[in-house]
């Protein structure tokens, strides 16, 4: 019945083997110092026990030496831990300069996954083997944190903020996904999996489930409907700033000062238009604060990441979906 | 022969509940403290069984999942607030300080009396709450579900905690005052008992660090209610904020809660091995380190609740730092046993088997401070596991050694030896079984909180589920001796453990004015060597 | 019993000095010292209260003791503020090639701190 | 610091002191001068608990006005720094007849103690007044944060986060300030019935410290309230 209790987790990321290596180091030198007290106290205990209330023990009333010993060896032997443990760390909060970009939402209770392509899933994440995947994600109402345990990345969703988690599968196979931060009645219910594919069938995941263009063609449609592009010309010359070759550099502000143009700041750019305006412009945008949900806003950043390397764009008001941009680029960076 | 009058003590000089209710003599209120603290405990109790019938299998099919929820966020706020914290220091402290100190009393008795009424306000405010529909945010109370989503009595839970938390406060500076004030003729610092030093440093973390909780309960309640909005993303705030605040507070009062039980374990551990406790400064400048450099540390409850990331490495470099004054403690109490005369009495039992827990419990905590490791385990069952063993195995361990080792003083009576023994060790079974497993169910990646769980994490969470009923066993049988002892118990005697310390120079249970004449005292603590013990 | 009578015009010497800080910080609020008001305003504030504390709470002619727990005070609320900021002020600093959206990356922080200290030459 | 009130309340009038079986003595202290330091003490350690009581605004207080500096300037152009300033000259006043009511007790002048309490009392009348005004005209804005907040602009988000500061700030201090009130009301009243002398007055003291503490309080909010950016450097 126990044998088939496994003591570690699926490893099915490249970085896993680096989590479980430091966990077993780690294990080595707790047990280590663990099992040398424990052995010294039932030693001790055994040897000098007695049942004479009346006697006294030896006159030993410390060791500086030893103090010394036991405070810098255990210290030197944690800067061991944090240093290994800071540099896994930052190899897990640094996604390489190629990655597959997905995004998600998390609401109660729910994670829902939308890809460049235009795939939406709910709790469901297709992704392919040996290659580096970046989800970007926040939620929708209360905090959640999405979770791969078979990857070892966990990051919380936060509410009015991007989080990511990167990952680069080895493994085919399904795996976990959980929510770890409480979240409400059914938290334990905010579950799923990430389903990893070879890279052809990944391919062929992707266009068996194409519906309605890609995320950054929806993210123009949206950007039309709600008639961004009569201010947003592409030339530069609206009431708004073009947005074409826009994003990754930095924007001078009204206000003096610059702004890198990053996901965060077209969001906050939707939501609160006029937090920081673009030197040159008047503060005339309205917010989209509540006109526009979280997925919703996703598109339209990455419909603003699309332009990134375009001439020009965006002025082709009343021609949603059919577009002559070049298909939305599949990779980031 | 007549019949000699018995003698006058703290318990039979007054009868009327009056004289306990308006009572402002510190062993009374300790008393008084350990009746509700352990009402609270056993509440608490409730709680972890029903959470752990739950989790037998993986279905949710004992309660509801809102029922789950309530269930463990009131067993956090029963355990942490009305137990942890208030047990050693309340109950022990309050009874032993001022013996210890050789004075009448702590500094301000009525301030005293007033923190137990504080603190039995606040608990009804969360029993209340409790029993009109309960609370369902987990103990931390996270923003915005709490200030927002949640649609349970996290208003009066709060209440509860806000007011309890004055309790703390005004009980840690009535600690502080009386050890600074109050001591005996001849009692310098270095002679004090080092009991006397962690209720220091506790009472130092209680000062400084409830009032961060309580202003930060007090804006959640005003958001919640009034809907201001401090910690609101919708209006601009920042959700982390709150756990900054949160934990400000929450992580040094894990040292509330480890503290005195760690000075108890240091008195239990030098009288059972007639010797010095080794390195006594070391011992007793560790706690205040640990008091003063836990502040310093919150933030790891962050490292993947989205704070930058230099902020974690400066929060993980620290966090190794308060490591090494409890690793310093646990090689002083083995090394005290060294060469030592080890009576094996009721309490020593207790005391190694706190050592054994703690030492579990700090080790693991090097897990959770390793950014690299925490990113996988935080909220999984082994960050559950972790403080368990040091909240349960060590802070309630500690409690139990501090209580054996002082219950012959505080009722006069000597329970059964052998059956504290035999719950000793049904204790540390059943909480290793309890506890041990979900360490692998962490590292497995089971997350905490969770009402249902897939399958194959099943046969760890049967295993955890009955070392709790075991665990449940051994509590039970403590309460029942415990209790037996106080109408069969032989008469202890004065000083049934022999040992050092002023609360053993005066009678068993106490006068109410503690000591006939005003002690005055000549040597260090733990002088067993030197000493002609009385022998009674 | 012992404690320090301090004659009456010490007292109104503070409480002169007290009056003429308040009118130097309004005083010193209308005039435009960029990033440096907010510093200026919380400086003569801490002089204020240390004005207070030090003669009308007689903390002065305390014990050691007293002092040592005046600072204690002071000490941790400064540890309560600056770790905390060690999270706030470095958030927002791009950390690896990845760029924006990793853990600990906020929304509002980076722009509004960028904006805060670059403004200084340009106000209206 | 309530204890020592209480202590007192509860002994008989004490118009013949003598340092070693003096009536305020309480029997677990063995001098007067033991239960002075222990009470002064005391209260020193409940300053600090407050100090960090009110540290936690201060922190959400730094960290909003760093990140939101345009807003906090709109928002605080709202208060009165008229009303503010005059405020803070009235509490600045407080403070300065309280340690005279100090001095007065230490030099056993009964009669000045009860008119300098009287006098602070009064003062601290006459900032909760102004104060009252102050809220008064917030409601009327509808300053106030919740669902009826309004404030024109684009920051009304964070606008309403400094307003809930403001409230939670200034109503704690006020709260204060009312406990400040009622406790000068009792000192006034044992001071009245000639309770105090020079060897004896640790009420007068530590009440005068926690009234000194929220003038401190008050020192600060002033100018991290109402002085933001008066000069107009943000709008």
């Amino acid at each position: 019945m126990f044998s088939g209790i496994p003591l570690l987790p699926e490893q099915a990321s490249t970085l896993a083997a680096d989590v479980d290596a430091l966990y077993l180091f780690i294990v080595a030198v707790t047990a280590f110092f663990g099992i040398l007290t424990t052995i010294a106290v039932i030693y001790f205990a055994a040897k000098y026990r007695t049942d004479d209330p009346l006697k006294v023990g030896a006159r030993i009333h410390g060791s500086i030496p030893l103090e010394l010993a036991w405070s810098i060896i255990p210290f030197l032997i944690t800067i061991v831990i944090f240093a290994w443990a800071s540099s896994v760390f930052f190899d897990l909060q640094r996604p390489p300069d190629q990655t597959l970009e997905i995004y998600a939402t998390g609401k109660r209770w729910m994670w829902k996954f939308q890809h460049l392509d235009g795939q939406n899933e709910i709790n469901e994440l297709h992704v392919p083997v040996g290659r580096a995947v970046k989800v970007t994600f926040t939620s929708e109402d209360v905090l959640h944190s999405m979770y791969f345990p078979a990857f070892r990345v966990k990051a919380d969703a936060i509410p009015g903020r991007y989080s990511s988690v990167w990952f680069s599968a080895t493994k085919v196979g399904e795996f976990h996904l959980f929510c770890a931060e409480y979240c409400g009645t059914n938290h334990s219910g905010m579950v799923g999996r990430v389903v990893v594919m070879e890279p052809t069938e990944y391919e062929s995941w992707l266009t068996g489930n194409v519906g309605g263009g890609s995320l950054a063609q929806r993210g123009e449609r949206l950007f039309n409907d709600l008639a961004c592009n009569t201010c947003h010309l592409g030339d530069g010359r609206g009431r708004g700033p073009s947005l074409a070759r826009k994003f990754g550099a930095s924007e001078r502000l009204a206000s003096g000062g610059t702004v890198p143009v990053d996901e965060a700041y077209v969001r906050e750019s939707i939501l609160m238009p006029q937090a920081k305006v673009v030197d040159g412009y008047q503060p005339l945008m309205p917010t989209f604060q509540g006109l526009v949900s979280e997925e919703n806003v996703l598109a339209l950043v990455e419909y603003v990441k699309s332009l990134r390397n375009q001439d020009v764009a965006v002025s082709r008001a009343g021609a949603p979906g059919e577009s002559a941009n070049p298909p939305a680029p599949q990779e980031n960076r | 022969m007549t019949v000699p009058a018995p003698r006058e003590t703290y318990l039979n000089h007054e009868h009327t509940v009056a004289s306990w209710l308006l009572t402002k003599d510190h062993k009374r209120i300790g008393i008084m403290y350990l009746v509700v603290v352990t009402m609270a405990f056993f509440l608490g109790g409730l709680f972890a069984s029903m959470i752990r019938l739950e989790l037998a299998t993986p279905a949710g099919d004992l309660v509801s999942a809102d029922t789950y929820n309530k269930m463990f966020t009131m067993h956090g706020v029963a355990m942490v607030f009305f137990v942890l914290i208030p047990a050693v220091p309340a109950i022990l402290g309050n009874f032993v300080l001022p013996l210890m100190l050789g004075a009448k009393d702590v500094a301000f008795p009525k301030l005293n009396l007033l923190s137990w009424y504080v603190f039995v306000i606040g608990f009804l405010f969360t029993i209340y709450a409790m029993v009109t529909g309960g609370v369902d945010t987990g103990w931390t109370f996270y923003t915005p579900y709490s200030s927002r989503a949640s649609n349970t009595n996290v208003m009066m839970t709060g209440l509860g905690v806000f007011i309890t938390g004055f309790s703390s406060i005004l009980t840690g500076l009535n600690f502080m005052v009386t050890i600074h004030r109050m001591r005996a003729p001849g009692l310098t610092w270095f002679r004090l008992p080092l009991f006397v030093w962690s209720l220091y440093s506790t009472a130092l973390v209680m000062v400084l660090g409830t009032p961060v909780i309580a202003i930060t309960v007090l804006a959640l309640a005003i958001e919640r209610f009034l809907h201001f909005g401090i910690f609101d993303p919708v209006i601009g705030g920042d959700p982390v904020l709150f756990q900054h605040m949160f934990w400000f507070y929450s992580h040094p009062a894990v040292y509330i809660m480890i503290l005195p039980p760690m000075g108890a374990i240091s008195e239990v551990i030098a009288t059972f091995s007639r010797k010095s406790i080794f390195g006594y400064s070391f011992v007793a400048f560790s706690s205040l380190a640990i008091a003063v450099f836990g502040f310093l540390v919150w933030a790891h409850h962050l490292f993947v609740a989205g704070i930058s990331v230099y902020s974690a490495l400066v929060f993980s470099f620290l966090t190794y730092a308060v490591a090494i004054p409890s690793a310093v403690k646990t090689f002083n109490w083995a090394a005290t046993m060294y060469r030592g005369a080890i009576w094996l009495k009721a309490p020593m039992i207790w005391a190694i088997a706190f050592l054994g827990l703690f030492l579990v419990g700090g080790l693991t905590g090097l897990f959770t401070a390793a950014l690299g490791v925490d990113v996988h385990i935080h909220d999984t069952y082994f960050v559950v596991a972790h403080f368990h063993f040091i909240m349960v195995g060590g802070a309630i361990m500690g409690y139990f050694a501090g209580l054996h080792y002082w219950w012959p003083k505080i009722t006069g009576k000597m329970y059964s030896d052998i059956w504290a023994k035999v719950a000793a060790v049904i204790v540390f079974v059943g909480f290793n079984l309890t506890f041990g497993p979900q360490f692998l169910l962490g590292y497995l990646g089971m997350p905490r909180r969770y009402h249902v769980y897939p399958p194959e994490f099943q046969v760890l969470n049967v295993l955890s589920s009955a070392g709790a009923s075991i665990l449940a066993v051994g509590y039970i049988l403590v309460a029942i001796y415990l209790v037996a002892s106080i109408f069969y118990g032989e008469e202890a005697g004065d000083n049934p453990w022999h040992a050092t310390g002023l609360e053993w120079t005066t009678q068993s249970p106490p006068l109410p004015h503690n000591f006939e004449v005003q002690p005055v005292v000549t040597e260090e603590a733990y002088e067993y060597s030197k000493r002609e013990i009385k022998v009674v | 019993m012992a404690g320090h009578i301090s004659p009456k015009s010490t007292y109104y010497a503070i409480f002169g000095a007290l009056m003429v800080l308040t009118a130097v910080t309004v005083g010193v609020a209308f005039v435009n010292l960029g990033s440096f008001n907010f510093p200026v305003a919380i400086g003569i504030a801490i002089t204020k209260a240390t004005l207070v504390i030090l003669f009308f709470m007689h903390a002065k002619y305390s014990s050691t003791l007293t002092k040592m727990f005046v600072g204690t005070a002071f000490f941790f609320l400064f540890i309560l503020l600056t770790l905390s900021l060690t999270d706030y002020l470095s958030r927002g600093l791009k950390t690896y090639p990845g760029g924006a959206g990793g853990a600990g990356y906020g929304v509002r922080t980076e722009s509004s701190m960028e904006t805060r200290p670059a403004t200084g030459g340009e106000g209206h | 610091m309530s204890d020592a009130i209480a202590a007192h309340a509860g002994a008989h009038a004490a118009h013949t002191a003598h340092a070693v079986h003096h009536p305020d003595l309480q029997h677990h202290f063995d001098s007067l001068e033991q239960q002075h330091e222990a009470a002064t003490l005391g209260m020193w350690l409940f300053l600090i608990t407050e100090v960090l009581f009110f540290g936690g605004l201060f922190l959400a207080y730094t960290l909003y006005r760093i990140w939101y500096p345009v807003a906090w300037a709109e928002a605080s152009r709202e208060l009165d720094i008229v009303l503010g300033a005059f405020n803070t000259a009235v509490l600045i006043g407080s403070s300065l007849t309280m340690a005279f009511a100090v001095r007065a007790a230490q030099t056993g002048k009964q009669r000045a103690t009860v008119v300098w309490i009287l006098l602070t009392m009064a003062l601290g009348l006459v900032f909760l007044i102004v104060k009252y005004f102050e809220y008064k005209e917030k409601f009327e804005h509808h300053h106030v944060p919740g669902p009826n907040f309004a404030f024109e602009g684009p920051q009304a988000g964070p606008a309403q986060i400094y307003f809930s500061l403001y409230f939670l700030m200034t109503g704690l201090h006020a709260t204060h300030m009312i406990i400040g009130f009622v406790i000068m009301a009792v000192i006034a009243w044992m001071a009245h019935k000639k309770r105090f002398t020079p060897e004896w007055y640790t009420p007068v003291e530590i009440s005068g410290l926690y009234w000194h503490f929220v003038d401190i309080v008050w020192i600060f909010l002033f100018p991290l309230l109402y002085l933001v950016d008066r000069a107009g450097h943000f709008a």
